[in-house]
């Protein structure tokens, strides 16, 4: 079934108007010898017919709600608000609002999103969205080696590994150098251009940045901070500690894990770092009967203006998602936030309290940590993880073998209880045994 | 006699102006008393907690509600905006995201194999539709496809031992401003490639600049003009003559969808726009969904991991050890991946047919509407799904724009592409009705015959007229503050 | 977690200002003695807490969607646009439109919905809706009493034994009788003021009331048709035989099946009975400037304008169920209706055949039937359908009594595939032998 | 001067005039070739399609969004409308309601277990919240709950072979029309009780009209005033001494619950709107839910089914040989049923007694501000979730109301209670905010100043101006017909 309104009298008269004798051959135009292919696709579904397939697909998954799953996205509970605010149909079929008196909705929005995220940040001036974090670090450090004119990046090991292989790629392509760094106390190296540290750091270890910012200054280079929103309500912010650019991944602001996107990545700058900001950015401004309104500035800096000039390539972002995650930050204020980020601490300590009780689980993340920690396991991680599948509990993200044999990530959240933690607990027992 | 009498246009106070300290919205299950100096360092912890906005539940609905009525969308208006593709979005799509949302990417993939199964099958589905023999599904939208698409042209160079060799993508004058800003992140060199009279690339230009040094040629087909590039054939071969590579922006697929395929027409490399081609709702912006397709010499050069099947079960394949590497954590935007999935599964064959056929259908319908209505049409021939008009000499565009808002339309996209000057750029898509179309071809009619009074003036009833542009510009002010 | 948003200041400030001391002190015109007891309910849950308890609780439920239960409520495919467009929040938080310049939206809907279900019916005239559609024919036989001036009702044994009960409850309230009789064919008892008839019938029998409607009239009463409306789309309409009254449920018009209710009950009636009409109506009118309005009308029916003089008692009715339902048959149209009738009607007959096939079963209703209909089975009810659903399919909607025994409704709808009629064929006979 | 450039306020077709024949919208599963006259009879067959509306997908979805736009709810307004507590409806309960969904009335209850438990414990929670013994969820909505609880109480007295004697039912003239509507049909006669000067019932009046011939006596408590009924355990005793029951219409039970329950009042029988004190959304106008409490007394006679919890498991219990009998098929509006238990699940009884204080706190805060503004309060004493106001002398409540949508606020209900001229009744609710409460008196304070040529066109920027009541009750046009 397909959407389009028309009825055989409309063919009719628009193909007459036109000029046309049949649909085909609207594409005259074409080379004749490839048009019209048969396709190999099934056949097509009723809306009735698909949902039933649908269902039966779902069925084939297992829910991962309120699961102990880390390694950048985790099960927080999403308030009902968000979702319904966010799917009014006009901020879900509207696109970019290039004419702003058909978009006062979602461009007072951003704004409204780009102070939440300065804020959070500490960091004067937040763009409009970024794809996720990955690609939000990576845009950060590009930003970096254009401020700094370097073609070198220094980045810590406890980044994402996920994320410091899309940085990898986005540096392989204009040539740049990404060098990893074990420790914030290890040397830099030579003409780097942006220093980059992930706090909590993948394993969960909060870091104090300061002074590795410091160095990186000292050196030349711009320092980014990779930041967990939800860890900001208690953690210093990265303008607090020096940094000149911070990114990180918005899912755990009221977004659905949804198998690991769509998501949002924020990014917050020093002032004078503006001009040099991929993305959109939306400004105050006013109208001609002097009312206030909002209203997409600086475009100087993008594709459709600058092209190959431009900062970024970066045309559709991540307005919905990151609509969600100002919904949510709104909902929650500051004491919500904080209340959220203290019982995630909170339930974590507990549980690594519970699991190092287990022989052979070992906790393997330096404290001080947050919501999140590595254990290791006396068995395979992957049977483990399939194996607390098997007994409905998502849980032991694998990590790199880089950070050492046998590791699991497990992540808590607000949504935990007790219970919860003294199930995983008896459940991987149980496996190890 | 009215205007007198109402009040003025309600302000739209800023979410951090209704907020009241100590007001609480959304209460998260208790947190126990602890002693988070103590736990993760008082040195770590912050001075001041963020100022995020104080309010309650009712007051979050009604701000987001109210801003929800502050913005026209493609379910409250006709929304041409050319070269977006601003068809439906059906609803369905929003339930069946609804029904895969709790999966962690981290999962085991034996408790995943619906989320995989769907994957698998897309990728086969984009394959099929595209005439590509495999597709990544990572990238977050159109211009990261396209800087994948284009990393792995550079890979396959490379493989070849011509990586220093080819330092030129060539792109025409008439691309999106993504080509060469992708190309750029790609450390290529631009070479602008202009529009012949035909409003098509340049055929002898281009083969001009063909040559050794060539990495790839970037095209959209139909192009931005909402032509159909004739001379494809010829192109690709001469493309391939010298050893450089055809990439195809997929921005206007919803022209040929089903009809013509990249991969027949021989291009190597395409990427598509899940939001626009494929129904995911544009969100304001995103998040949108760009898959990439290549041609067999380049499967090996895709992102890892890819999704494939062994025997009946569905897993991420990582070892990909000519891969460029990954563009976006994790396997892309899942849930437009769904959205993709249901709509190419409820249109088959026949419906992407139709759909691509009768979106051309509405393009030369409304074309001919407007000419009447007194627009000139530069390239007036049969157009694909969209067209580049232009307003009357001495009617500006922008005013065009700013009379159709008030007229309760939204306007097509404006001064683009560049080479046309004064240029509209006319979408309507295969889901407008042709009294719809009819209608829009009157309205535009009508604001062309406005005295330039009331044009400059306009609009009048949004919920603000015109903005100071150059305010926003020489004094960007990007966030709210405290004490204002 | 309550949802007020008062912070300290705001109750200290407010109470200073109306003379109260604290929140108790408001309560000072209430006896003491009783004011604020004590309460025993479990402890207030967060949002978060909440919707895991209710993920448990719907665990405990077995899905009825695409099942075979009939009985008044099916499983129709709701296209996802129906419930998208009524969740609105401005339909969602409304309430009865009396402001009508604040409630153009939902009138104007309203007046299209009245406008549906005339052309359903036959009928010139119809409400805003009922509650749903038993408290609707009890409605309808109170409208018949009143136009007739008797009070006697004779119903035939074909209507939904529930409404049957429900219109006895609102006869018995007014001293009139409800007289059963079991065939269209049966002599009407005396001074009948109403004679209803339900199209197709309980057991899923077409009727062609044709005949009994003169019958009714030749005896001074009124005919009420309780109809389907789905059934619509190919039967006779109520007001083609001779109805003076239609009536019907109108759950399997886009609206979930939500273990009964909320749904809506729509009513239909001659030209010259709407100043009998329970309930809203919704006129087109025009304003001060002569557009065209819709508002509420011929208020002086109902009881805020003439209280025990009221046509009925009814206030809140069932706005926003009708509104689904509206929506369903704006979507699908005169012929997607009837593509949904049509493939009912081919299952259930498909569904009878091979049922029949199953040694012991046997086919209970008489032909013609429509979407639905009985089978009489060698084995109790109640322990088919439990054994039916242990095998994960809903079915057989056990029959009273009164229409003989181990009867079992079975019931189709479009979202049926030759496939699951095979399934259920199948898990019946194993369940059989 | 831009009132005069502005385009006409858009007129909103109607679905049946953007239909066209042929078009469509949803498509249900192809349906095989049928002989349908074979099958069914052909007389049976009807002559002639009805004329539903013939649209596609989209216009569908804009048409209803459309309408969505024309139309003021609590979600994008103050609401104040006295009576029907239009308080904020929690999001989270819509999700609720959707883990319901898909069950039938008629699956075996072993497989409903969830949907009972949640029915039979909001049972016990609506009984403890009121007081009562027993409680029925059938009602569909208040009124449904009264007709409900009248009957029982006529049950009751039949059962002490009183039917015949008591053939009276004692209503306020303050009370909500659907009391003696409701009385009358279940064949009562209506006796009106005046209220007295402090607008409570007149216990004097009252105690003249109680006699052997009393059923019941119907009361709202507080008042439909806003006024707690002081004397309510005197009136009470009175009834009760004469064998008469005693009816509390739960409409307002939102200003005291928790606080004080109507069965510690004396009442014998409680309606509730669960869409009033129990957030279900008010819907346009329904679906609503009107759960009936009784004493322990009354018990034998609720309606038929009931849940009943019997060792671990829950099931319907049908065996209630007293029973009035049904009021409506199957369980009752279940969907506002898991509205309601969430709610107060969410709420716990510390939340429900706060919620009560902060309605009867807003609605005198209010109170006191709409004085300052120069508004009347004929009751002035302490009211409890509402309260009734009247504009100054020679201002109409009427133009207050059309003057308040001009301003951007739903009016109060207007003209009820009907012992009132000039009626304004107010409720604000506890989900108000401070400010809410604030701004809207100053509004109402600068609609009564403004000009009398003003108010009396006011509204003027609402979809449509004042409409023409009599002409719609003269030759009210019911439906719209083809050809039009
Ligand atoms: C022709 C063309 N190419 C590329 C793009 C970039 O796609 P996206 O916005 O999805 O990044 C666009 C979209 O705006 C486009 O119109
Ligand atoms: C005081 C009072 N009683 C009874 C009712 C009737 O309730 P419902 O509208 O739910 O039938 C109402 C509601 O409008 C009311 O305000």
């Amino acid at each position: 079934m397909d959407y389009t309104p028309h009825t055989e009298a409309d063919l009719k008269q628009m193909l007459e108007r036109v000029g046309a004798k049949d649909l085909k051959d609207l594409f005259r135009d074409l080379p004749q010898a490839i048009l019209d292919p048969p396709l190999d696709l099934e056949p097509a579904k009723t809306e009735a017919e698909l949902m039933r397939h649908l269902r039966d697909l779902a069925a084939k998954n297992q829910s991962a709600q309120a699961g102990f799953l880390g390694g950048g996205i985790r099960s927080h509970h999403i308030p009902a608000v968000v979702p319904a605010l966010a799917a009014r149909a006009e901020f879900l079929s509207a696109y970019t609002p290039y004419q702003p008196e058909a978009s006062q909705g979602l461009l007072q929005a951003i704004f409204e999103y780009q102070t939440m995220i300065s804020e959070l940040t500490g960091l004067p001036v937040a763009n409009a969205s970024m794809y996720d974090g990955s690609t939000a670090l990576a845009e950060g450090v590009l930003l970096a080696l254009r401020e700094s004119g370097r073609m070198r990046v220094a980045i810590l090991k406890g980044v994402h590994p996920e994320y410091r292989r899309v940085v990898k790629t986005y540096l392989d392509a204009i040539g740049a150098e990404l060098v990893t760094i074990a420790s914030p106390a290890d040397p830099l190296p030579p003409e780097t251009g942006a220093v980059v540290g992930q706090n909590p750091d993948f394993l969960g270890s909060v870091h104090n940045f300061t002074a590795l910012a410091q160095a990186a200054h000292a050196a030349g280079a711009l320092f980014v901070a990779v930041v967990d929103p939800i860890s900001l309500a208690l953690l210093q912010a990265p303008g607090e500690y020096g940094a000149d650019i911070a990114v990180g991944e918005g899912q755990p602001l009221g977004n659905a894990m949804a198998f690991g996107g769509p998501h949002f990545g924020f990014m917050a700058v020093r002032a004078d770092l503006v001009r040099q900001l991929p993305g959109r950015l939306v400004s105050e401004t006013t109208d001609l009967d002097g009312k206030r309104g909002y209203i997409l500035t600086l475009q100087a800096r993008e594709q459709y203006i600058r092209r190959s000039k431009a900062k970024s390539n970066i045309t559709t972002n991540a307005q919905l998602t990151a609509l969600m995650g100002a919904v949510y930050l709104a909902g929650l204020g500051p004491e919500g936030l904080k209340e959220v980020a203290t019982r995630s601490v909170a339930m974590a300590h507990a549980l690594a309290e519970k699991l190092s009780r287990i022989p052979g689980v070992e906790l393997a993340t330096p404290k001080p940590f947050f919501n999140e920690f590595a254990v290791r396991l006396p068995k395979d991680v992957l049977e483990v993880r399939a194996a607390l599948a098997r007994r409905g509990i998502a849980a032991a993200t694998p990590v790199p073998a880089e950070y050492g044999p046998n590791l699991a990530l497990l992540a808590c959240t607000e949504q935990h209880t007790e219970a919860d933690l003294d199930s995983l607990a008896e459940a991987l027992r149980e496996v190890l045994e | 006699m009215i205007a007198e009498k109402r009040e003025t246009r309600i302000e739209s106070p800023l979410i951090f102006e209704k907020s009241v300290p100590g007001r609480r919205g959304i209460k998260p299950p208790k947190a126990p008393d602890l002693d988070l100096a103590a736990l993760l360092g008082s040195q770590n912890l912050r001075a001041q907690p963020p100022k995020l906005p104080e309010v309650d539940e009712l007051t979050l609905v009604r701000h987001y509600t109210g801003l929800s009525r502050r913005q026209m969308g493609v379910d409250t208006h006709f929304y041409p905006l050319g070269s977006c593709t601003m068809k439906y979005n059906p609803k369905v799509h929003e339930v069946a995201v609804g029904l895969f949302a709790d999966l962690h990417p981290y999962q085991a993939p034996e408790t995943a194999q619906g989320a995989l199964q769907l994957m698998y099958e897309l990728q086969q589905d984009l394959c099929e539709i595209t005439g590509m023999d495999a597709t990544t599904l990572q990238p977050a939208a159109g211009a990261q496809g396209e800087l994948t698409g284009i990393l792995i042209i550079r890979a396959y160079h490379a493989s070849r031992g011509e990586a220093e060799q080819r330092r030129v993508v060539l792109v025409p004058d008439s691309a999106h401003g993504s080509n060469p800003a992708t190309a750029s992140m790609a450390g290529y060199t631009v070479k602008e490639i202009p529009s012949g009279p035909d409003g098509e690339v340049d055929l002898e230009a281009l083969k001009a600049e063909l040559g050794p040094q060539v990495a790839a040629i970037m095209l959209t087909n139909p192009n931005t003009l909402g032509l159909f590039e004739r001379r494809i054939l010829e192109i690709a071969e001469a493309a391939h003559a010298v050893g450089a590579q055809l990439y195809y922006d997929g921005a206007n697929l919803n022209a040929v969808m089903g009809m013509a395929r990249p991969g027949d027409m021989g291009f190597d490399v395409v990427h598509l726009n899940l939001h626009k081609t494929f129904t995911v709702p544009h969100g304001g912006g995103g998040p949108g969904s760009g898959p990439v397709g290549v041609k067999e010499h380049l499967a090996p050069f895709l992102p890892a991991p890819q999704v494939v099947k062994r025997g009946e079960a569905y897993r991420l394949d990582y070892d990909l050890p000519h891969s460029i590497g990954q563009v976006k954590s994790f396997y892309g935007n899942f849930g437009a991946l769904v959205r993709a999935y249901v709509y190419i599964k409820m249109l088959g064959a026949e419906g992407i047919k139709r759909s691509a056929a009768l979106a051309v259908l509405s393009a030369n319908y409304l074309k001919e509407l407007l000419k009447v209505e007194g627009f000139r049409i530069p390239y007036d021939r049969t157009c694909m799904h969209e067209f580049v008009a232009q307003p009357p000499e001495g009617v500006r565009t922008l005013d065009v724009a700013k009379g159709l808002l008030e007229m309760g339309y939204h306007p097509p996209t404006v001064y683009f592409p560049l080479i046309v000057k004064e240029a509209l750029m006319v979408e309507p898509t295969e889901t407008e009705s042709k009294e719809t179309l009819e209608a829009f071809a009157r309205a535009m009619g009508e604001v062309i015959r406005k005295d330039k009074e009331w044009l400059e003036g306009a609009p009048y009833t949004t919920p603000v007229r015109r903005l100071d542009e150059v305010q926003a510009n020489r004094r960007p002010k990007l966030r709210w503050s405290p004490g204002e």
